[in-house]
């Protein structure tokens, strides 16, 4: 079976597996997206991007192991098209900072995540960057 | 006169007691706030999103939304049933009866347990060498504690074929060791002794040292770390274990096991 | 032998202030577990009937369903904050700026507003009386714990048709009372002081005695409720409210609102 290649391809990184499993529902429920791979840790992270090449990541940043800063940096070494959005749950999060200038193109608290995800997955995909002006100031 | 500084300096000595019951308080909420965080909370926000898909598809394909709906529910009474069972446990801590070679052995055979079909755990294995001596309960929680995270990081981060746990009960001490046969820690984190953000090792230094207790840890890449605990063992073993050390009992036999 | 004796001496301290400083440690988990109990299991539960409601209306009542869902959704996120909230409040222990009687007022007006149309709850109302002075921070977020919990209660158990708190600012105590005027409490509740299984009471005891407050019941049937903590002034009042009383302050006034 192949893949409609207008599909925006996904791939979720987080250790927590409710919240894996909370994202794929919404991401399936769409007709242009669709969930390719999910990883628990940095190490796996890197492993599934190469596999699967997504058109967008979904990347948390507290992750055992590799972290989710480590990871993006390293994905964007190989990959530098790679579209990265970040995940924190505390908002004044130091590490967005750091996540944004290792190349995430977007950034987004858990708690907007199902209200503003979709849409930010298909702005990223398409093109675009979301970073909040607070951010953009100090960069 | 006289009465009013005694009566000043009773309620500063007070206040300072008060003040040290604080920071030992604020120590142990700031650890099991970050237990909390990385479980209830995710688990609270992977469910909405659940439920933000089933109102999503809705009107379109309800039979979906239907079923997302029914996913989550099931969800959150599962994580009604967890959190109530933290109550429990944040509760009867330390009137728990099982005992630590039971809790080390469950905890590790949890993570050697395969969760997915691209992932193959390394193997666990427990050893108990000594006789078994009653441990205050209290020192059971932190020895198991700092276990939990020994291992949880052996799990995570080893790259294992093998795990090991060990438990030695000698007449001195209390020891623990957890090794694995891994890559290794990271040289920076080894010297460091922990990796900025991250809180288990802290957690584990934390605990040993509420209880004096001694860490050693031995690491090299490709080859494997080892950590191991040592407990004197009058703080260790419960009071009546050691009562007998004073009682001009000369063996290292225990005596109460057979009261 | 006076060696032995002093390193005994030593060693029995040292055993005993390991013992304190781990008491301390167990009561903060059952704090911790009050705390989780009050805030995360509650919402939980709460989002659980909302959630089965609109499954229920699913099929035959969609646009119902679709309103609960998207109320309940709502209901997630604030409980998200809450608890994203109540575990920066561990982290960082004292840094809320609200007062008792304000957190007291939103909490009861909270619970008195409507939900549905065929509950109509109790009418609440709040008093203060004597000077209002500054609350250690712990002092404030235990005795507001236990007031939270007392009204809970009384809106969820009393079937009143009116609950009433009362905040008294004295010179010796801070007193806080919660009455209602419904059914009384089940005999055998009031006379064990818990329902088993059910952990709202005990918790509310533990916090009094926490702060070596006084907690006095009275109960009859078909009168209604009330619930008094007592906590004395010097425990209660900040450093700076109690200290005037050293420096020859006389009269029952307050300098340190004028500072
Ligand atoms: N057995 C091990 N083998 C290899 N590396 C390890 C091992 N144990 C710990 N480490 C390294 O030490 C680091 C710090 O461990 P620590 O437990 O403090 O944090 P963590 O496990 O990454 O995150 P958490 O805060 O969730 O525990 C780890 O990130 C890992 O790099
Ligand atoms: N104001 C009141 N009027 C009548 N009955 C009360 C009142 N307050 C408490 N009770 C009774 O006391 C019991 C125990 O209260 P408690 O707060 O411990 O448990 P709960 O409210 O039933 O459950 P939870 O564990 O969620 O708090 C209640 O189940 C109720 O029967
Ligand atoms: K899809
Ligand atoms: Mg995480
Ligand atoms: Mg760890
Ligand atoms: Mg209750």
């Amino acid at each position: 079976m192949s893949i409609d290649p207008s599909l925006i391809r996904i791939l979720t990184v987080d250790d927590h597996p409710l919240l894996r499993k909370g994202i794929a529902a919404l991401v399936n429920a769409e007709d242009d997206m669709k969930l390719v791979a999910e990883a628990s840790s940095g190490e796996q992270a890197i492993e599934k991007f190469r596999a699967h090449r997504p058109d967008v990541t979904l990347m948390d940043i507290q992750l055992p192991g590799v972290n989710g800063i480590e990871c993006i940096i390293q994905i964007q070494k190989e990959f530098p098209n790679a579209r990265i959005i970040v995940l924190t749950t505390y908002s004044g999060d130091v590490q967005v900072v750091r996540a944004i200038k290792a190349g995430a193109r977007a950034y987004l608290l858990k708690r907007q995540v199902h209200r503003e995800l979709l849409e930010t997955i298909r702005a990223v995909h398409a093109g675009q960057r979301r970073i909040p002006q607070e951010i953009a100031v100090e960069l | 006169s006289t009465f009013f500084i005694a009566a000043f300096f009773g309620w500063a000595m007070t206040r300072r007691i008060v003040e040290l019951r604080l920071e030992e308080r604020v120590s142990e909420r700031t650890r099991i706030a970050r237990e909390l965080h990385d479980t209830l909370l995710q688990s609270l926000h992977g469910l909405m999103f659940e439920f933000q898909a089933a109102r999503n598809m809705f009107r379109k394909r309800p039979e979906e939304a239907l079923q997302a709906l029914d996913s989550a529910i099931v969800g959150t009474e599962r994580a009604i049933i967890e959190s109530q069972e933290a109550i429990e446990d944040l509760r009867s801590t330390a009137t728990a009866e099982d005992d630590l070679a039971q809790l080390i052995k469950l905890t590790g055979e949890n993570f050697a347990t395969p969760r997915s079909e691209d992932y193959d755990p390394p193997a666990f294995g427990l050893t108990v060498e000594g006789q078994q001596r009653a441990l205050s309960p209290v020192i059971r929680d932190e020895v198991y504690g700092i276990a939990r995270e020994l291992l949880r990081n052996a799990f995570r981060h080893a790259q294992a074929r093998r795990i090991e746990a060990e438990i030695l009960y000698d007449e001195y001490q209390l020891r623990v060791r957890v090794r694995d046969d891994g890559r290794g820690m990271d040289p920076q984190v080894l010297e460091q002794g922990m990796r900025p953000g991250h809180w288990g090792l802290p957690g584990v230094r934390e605990r040993a040292q509420q209880i004096g207790g001694k860490l050693d840890v031995w690491s090299e890449a490709g080859a494997g770390t080892e950590v191991q605990l040592s407990v004197t063992a009058l703080v260790a073993y419960e009071k009546a274990s050691i009562r007998s050390r004073f009682e001009g009992s000369q063996g290292a036999e225990n005596h109460e096991h057979r009261s």
